[in-house]
């Protein structure tokens, strides 16, 4: 690889420092659900890190994010403050959701970060939605939408596909192909594997990207983001990856084969880009002591943050059920 | 605003809060199946794509799910939607959308986001449209939280109900029976909203409450006048509201009356009706001389054949009977 | 057009006989919805006959058919009796649904004719069900499904075609496409107008028909459904058609052209054939009297039939809510 | 069959019961999302696959809406397929299906076809999975006709009730709260077939009666048992079938005890608990002593926090305290 331009370094730099930060975070994550601190459902994103820092490097603050349950690094990346995600998972009122939500329901109004959907293709329609809102109000904005490709098969997948293509809706269709629905194979849910080719049907642009390469995810996004945002129409991106843990923290991950982790384990994304920064010269071990220091000291202070977080009031149990405030 | 009256029908009273509506704030659109070229499945809202143009009256594709999640999504994006589900049959195919999403993103997201969406649905039966076209669903839908519920059964309240509930910011279902939309009367020049929070009483009586809702109000009326015939001041007590249910407004009349039937077309086990009289049980049950009585639907799937739709449905003689039943008891 | 073998000229007859027994049937209809002897929703055949006609002729006894609430036709080709069928839409005990279903929900379990479903795609998973139940039980048969273009943005249609084509199910997936759903036109419904194309995402084989050409439904049919049955997989056509009329007797049919509606009247499938028979010199004025007299008559002892059948008793309006026979 | 008692969870017993109706008849099979080599999310049909093979367990698709109508389909075409629906929460997206085919078609079409169908789903709250997870809808799901709805709440149930429902002409669906699966206890060692008509009677006593079903069985028996060591006999009432309700039960255990708490995981209105409230109401009036109280789920989306979802649920407290309550009340 050639030298880079100092400006290009900084931001390599910038997309290994966040891809650290959310492996880091789950890593805690971990512990902190074996002590018990987190509860409920957690899915981790380990291995799949490359697709949530890349793709949203291609978004505005003004653009829409609209999520799964598999979403701490795209609330993270997206600019939810480590503290606010960390308090939620811990059940606090200073959660990004006053505790409510947990790991599968983070909400930031403020980064236009529309939650944390548990229910698989749940969020698509929400998405068209959101989009249909820009395109009537004139506004160049893109909702990036992100699902699995266990979603694929669910009729909502289908409905908002063919509603966003119909229409033009600027959104940004994000799959994270990371080849099982909980312990279901992708040729076991999916007649047609090929799921760019498959949203191609929908005559929308469609392409698959290398979701384990962080600055392939990023230029395809950017480039469907353009797409969208000035074409104000949809675009779908496939990216290929892996999730190097079970599926939730109750899965016995029995379906799949060790050899197969291993296998994809060779391309876990932060060490690729880390040697390859590291054999042109461009990060040395002071540089990356940091960028860990950085996070370790980022989630440590999330912590700290979660664990002196205090409880919502039991009085305030029925509180937004409907919404308190006159309409904005 | 004079207040000449002007003679319509339940439709026109409809059409035009849309067209109000969609003349007062540029963020209000409406969409569903065959709300634009076709004029409304049920007329409702014809003429407003020549006026509205179609990228405020959008028909859209045979795609429950995704326009009404697509509803909610613009609601969130600042958008005033109006969503027409053809009738509540075909809303089960959106279920997951009005429950998980619609209902719950406000309070789980803690209090963050408002969804200002109104869904509106045809409902009810007695057309011979068979089973799978002839669901009272409002009554059961009412069991889910986060949501409001209305069930105009008056000109008035078809007229006036959309404006409160696109200004309530969070999200609101119409439902209009398919039996009132002929319905003609009079309204003043100028009518417009109305409360959506409180229950109406539609007919005054101290001897019994008749409580009805929708497709029943007329049945329930009906039943009244039978009985002020035989001597039975029947008061008549029209819910409008099915969630948050005026529980006051229940109990206040029943407390009158001492005695109370409640009208329903939906199946009867699990029906609003259950609700209501669950309510007077917890609330009123020391006022009560006789057990309340529940006219619903029979618990079939409905039947086309005319006179067996009939026997299905409440009917004014049955709520009769029950009410003659009932004087015997008591004090 | 050569002049045709001896069987060849019954077969068309009978083709003819079928399409015109279908047409003076649904003409008939609208009479008695004027009288208001049938009520509730009532949606016509009218110019696609050669659909259910042609489709009709690749099936055996022992196959299945799902349709949706546009049947008559589908239901007096598959064999139910025009008795059983007026009878039905009369409200009478003596109809193929003892009255309980009318005009849209025609059963009969002889014919294995699995309904009459008037929830826009929702035959397809049944009949996604119906095949499984032949392959696990290792039945060469084929489960036809018809439904309309409008079926297609259904998440219920992309659900039953993806779980089809991942299992191979026998179902033969008939898709009428009059170009209308209710008002709305098929390229305000779909994305992708090519039906037949978009079938094919789903890894199925697929192609389009002209469904004004009875001859052409009939031989795509039978290939379809030899695959069907032969291959033990699923198979979809799309059948180019149109209805005369409107969607159903309340429709005004405001959203489409005389001059459209003209233009596809000259490809009536019942003229044509007659003219092409006529031209051949195999079919005389005798012979389409016959036809007609024919027609005439069994739909007058249809009408007959319904007039003299009882109402169901209401004392049994709660049978069968539960089944009532011990498992079979 | 020896009477050898056999440890086991709730689990076990479940799965025992799949094993066994897969084992008698060869037109049984199981589908659903990931019963097959994940082991069924809950661990309910582990080893299961590697038994059966693909053809018998077979692993669905994300389609709920198509899993659940082939079911219908394959069950209309000679087979018995037990479909599981991972939890209640994906079962929105099947209601079309539910609704309009598998509780209709019978009805509908005179009679002609029978739907020997079982649909299993987990429900319930608990376990901080919040709100998209946490439904409780079996009560709710009650309201339709067509369907038979079975809440195992014992191991008794768990192993009995499979039997009988997939020898049921009509769709039976089973509830099996989360909470409960992992709940031992000793069945005999032939233990099999239990009936799916009644009620019973889990603990007696004649001065109220409380009356659950699924997961909030346990809670009634717990404050059973303060309230016996407070000296208040309460008699727990297990509803068992959900539909058709055994009305009888119902109305001769508060005939004996004139009180009655009906203990429910649903949200409050328009809970199955209001559905027994107004058949009290109907057909116990007269032996009440005190108006029937209802605890049942707050009426929110479940919420995360634990505290708050304990608040949230009904708990053994608050039963206690409306007994409590209403032992001043009346005679
Ligand atoms: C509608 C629905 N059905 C089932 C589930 C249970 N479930 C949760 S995650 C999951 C697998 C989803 O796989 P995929 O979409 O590929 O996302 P991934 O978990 O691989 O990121 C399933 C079946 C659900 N949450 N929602
Ligand atoms: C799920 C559902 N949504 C809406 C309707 C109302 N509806 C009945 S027929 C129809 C149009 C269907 O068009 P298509 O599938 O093309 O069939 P066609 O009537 O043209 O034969 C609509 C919208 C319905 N019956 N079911
Ligand atoms: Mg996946
Ligand atoms: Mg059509």
């Amino acid at each position: 690889m050639s030298a880079a331009a100092p400006l290009e370094r900084e931001h390599d730099m910038h997309l290994l420092a966040q891809m650290l930060r959310v492996r880091r975070f789950e890593e805690k994550c971990v512990e902190l659900y074996s002590a018990a601190k987190i509860r409920g459902f957690m899915h981790l994103y380990i291995g799949e890190e490359a697709v949530a820092v890349g793709a949203m490097e291609a978004l505005e603050p003004q653009d829409a994010v609209v999520a799964t349950y598999r979403e701490h690094g795209h609330a993270l990346v997206r600019g939810v403050s480590a503290g606010a995600i960390m308090a939620e998972m811990f059940g606090k009122l200073e959660g990004c959701s006053r505790g409510r939500g947990g790991s599968m329901h983070l909400f930031d109004a403020a980064t236009r970060f529309y939650g944390g959907n548990a229910i698989v293709g749940g969020g698509l329609p929400l998405a068209a939605g959101l989009a249909l809102a820009d395109k009537l109000q004139g506004r160049a904005r893109v909702t990036a939408c992100f699902f699995g490709d266990g979603a694929v098969a669910e009729g909502e997948f289908h409905e908002s596909m063919n509603l966003s293509a119909l229409w033009q809706l600027p959104v940004l269709f994000l799959c994270e192909n990371n080849m099982y629905a909980m312990g279901t194979a992708l040729e076991r849910e999916e007649s047609e594997t090929d799921l760019a080719l498959k949203a191609s049907s929908y005559e929308m642009s469609a392409w698959s990207v290398d979701g384990m390469d962080v600055r392939a995810v990023e230029e395809a996004a950017r480039r469907a983001a353009a797409e969208v945002r000035d074409g104000s129409r949809p675009c779908f991106l496939e990216l290929r990856t892996y999730r190097f843990r079970a599926h939730s923290m109750y899965d016995p991950d029995v379906y799949r084969s060790k050899e197969e982790i291993e296998r994809w384990r060779a391309h876990d994304p932060i060490p690729a880009l880390t040697a390859e920064l590291r054999d042109a010269g461009l990060l040395g071990d002071a540089d990356l002591q940091e960028l860990e220091r950085a996070a370790a000291e980022e989630i440590e202070a999330a912590i700290a943050f979660a664990e002196a977080g205090t409880l919502e009031p039991v009085e305030d149990l029925e509180r937004f059920v409907y919404a308190e405030e006159p309409l904005a | 605003m004079s207040a000449q009256a002007v003679k319509l029908t339940y439709r026109e009273a409809m059409r035009q809060a849309i067209r109000e509506a969609l003349l007062a704030d540029a963020r209000v659109f409406l969409m569903g199946e065959d709300v634009g070229a076709y004029g409304g499945c049920f007329g409702v809202s014809k003429g407003l794509l020549e006026e509205f143009g179609p990228q405020r009256i959008r028909d859209t594709p045979l795609s429950e799910s995704a326009f009404v999640g697509a509803g909610i999504g613009a609601a969130m994006g600042g958008m005033r939607p109006i969503v027409e589900v053809m009738t509540v049959n075909f809303c089960l195919l959106a279920l997951d959308q009005i429950m998980n999403n619609a209902a719950t993103i406000s309070h789980m997201s803690g209090g963050q986001f408002q969804i200002p969406l109104v869904i509106r649905m045809t409902t009810g039966a007695g057309r011979q449209v068979a089973a799978q076209h002839s669901h009272s669903l409002e009554g059961w839908l009412a069991h889910i939280p986060g949501l409001k519920l209305l069930a105009p059964a008056t000109l008035e309240d078809a007229r006036g109900m959309l404006a409160p509930a696109l200004a309530d910011p969070s999200p609101v279902l119409i439902f209009e029976h398919g039996s009132l939309y002929n319905a003609e009367g009079e309204l003043p020049d100028g009518a417009g909203a109305v409360d959506i929070e409180r229950a109406a009483i539609r007919r005054a009586g101290g001897d019994v409450s008749l409580i009805a809702y929708g497709g029943t109000l007329p049945t329930a009326l009906k039943a009244a006048d039978e009985l002020a015939s035989a001597g039975v001041q029947a008061e008549v007590l029209d819910l409008r509201v099915l969630r948050p249910l005026d529980e006051r407004a229940i109990v206040e009349s029943v407390s009158r009356t001492r005695r109370a039937v409640i009208v329903d077309e939906g199946w009867r086990s699990g029906s609003l009706a259950a609700e209501v009289s669950a309510r007077i049980m917890e609330q009123a049950f020391y006022e009560l001389d006789a057990p309340v009585e529940r006219v619903c639907s029979a618990e079939v799937p409905m039947p086309y054949a005319q006179h067996l739709e009939q026997a299905a449905l409440p009917q004014a003689q049955t709520i009769v009977t029950a009410v003659q039943r009932m004087q015997g008891a008591g004090g």
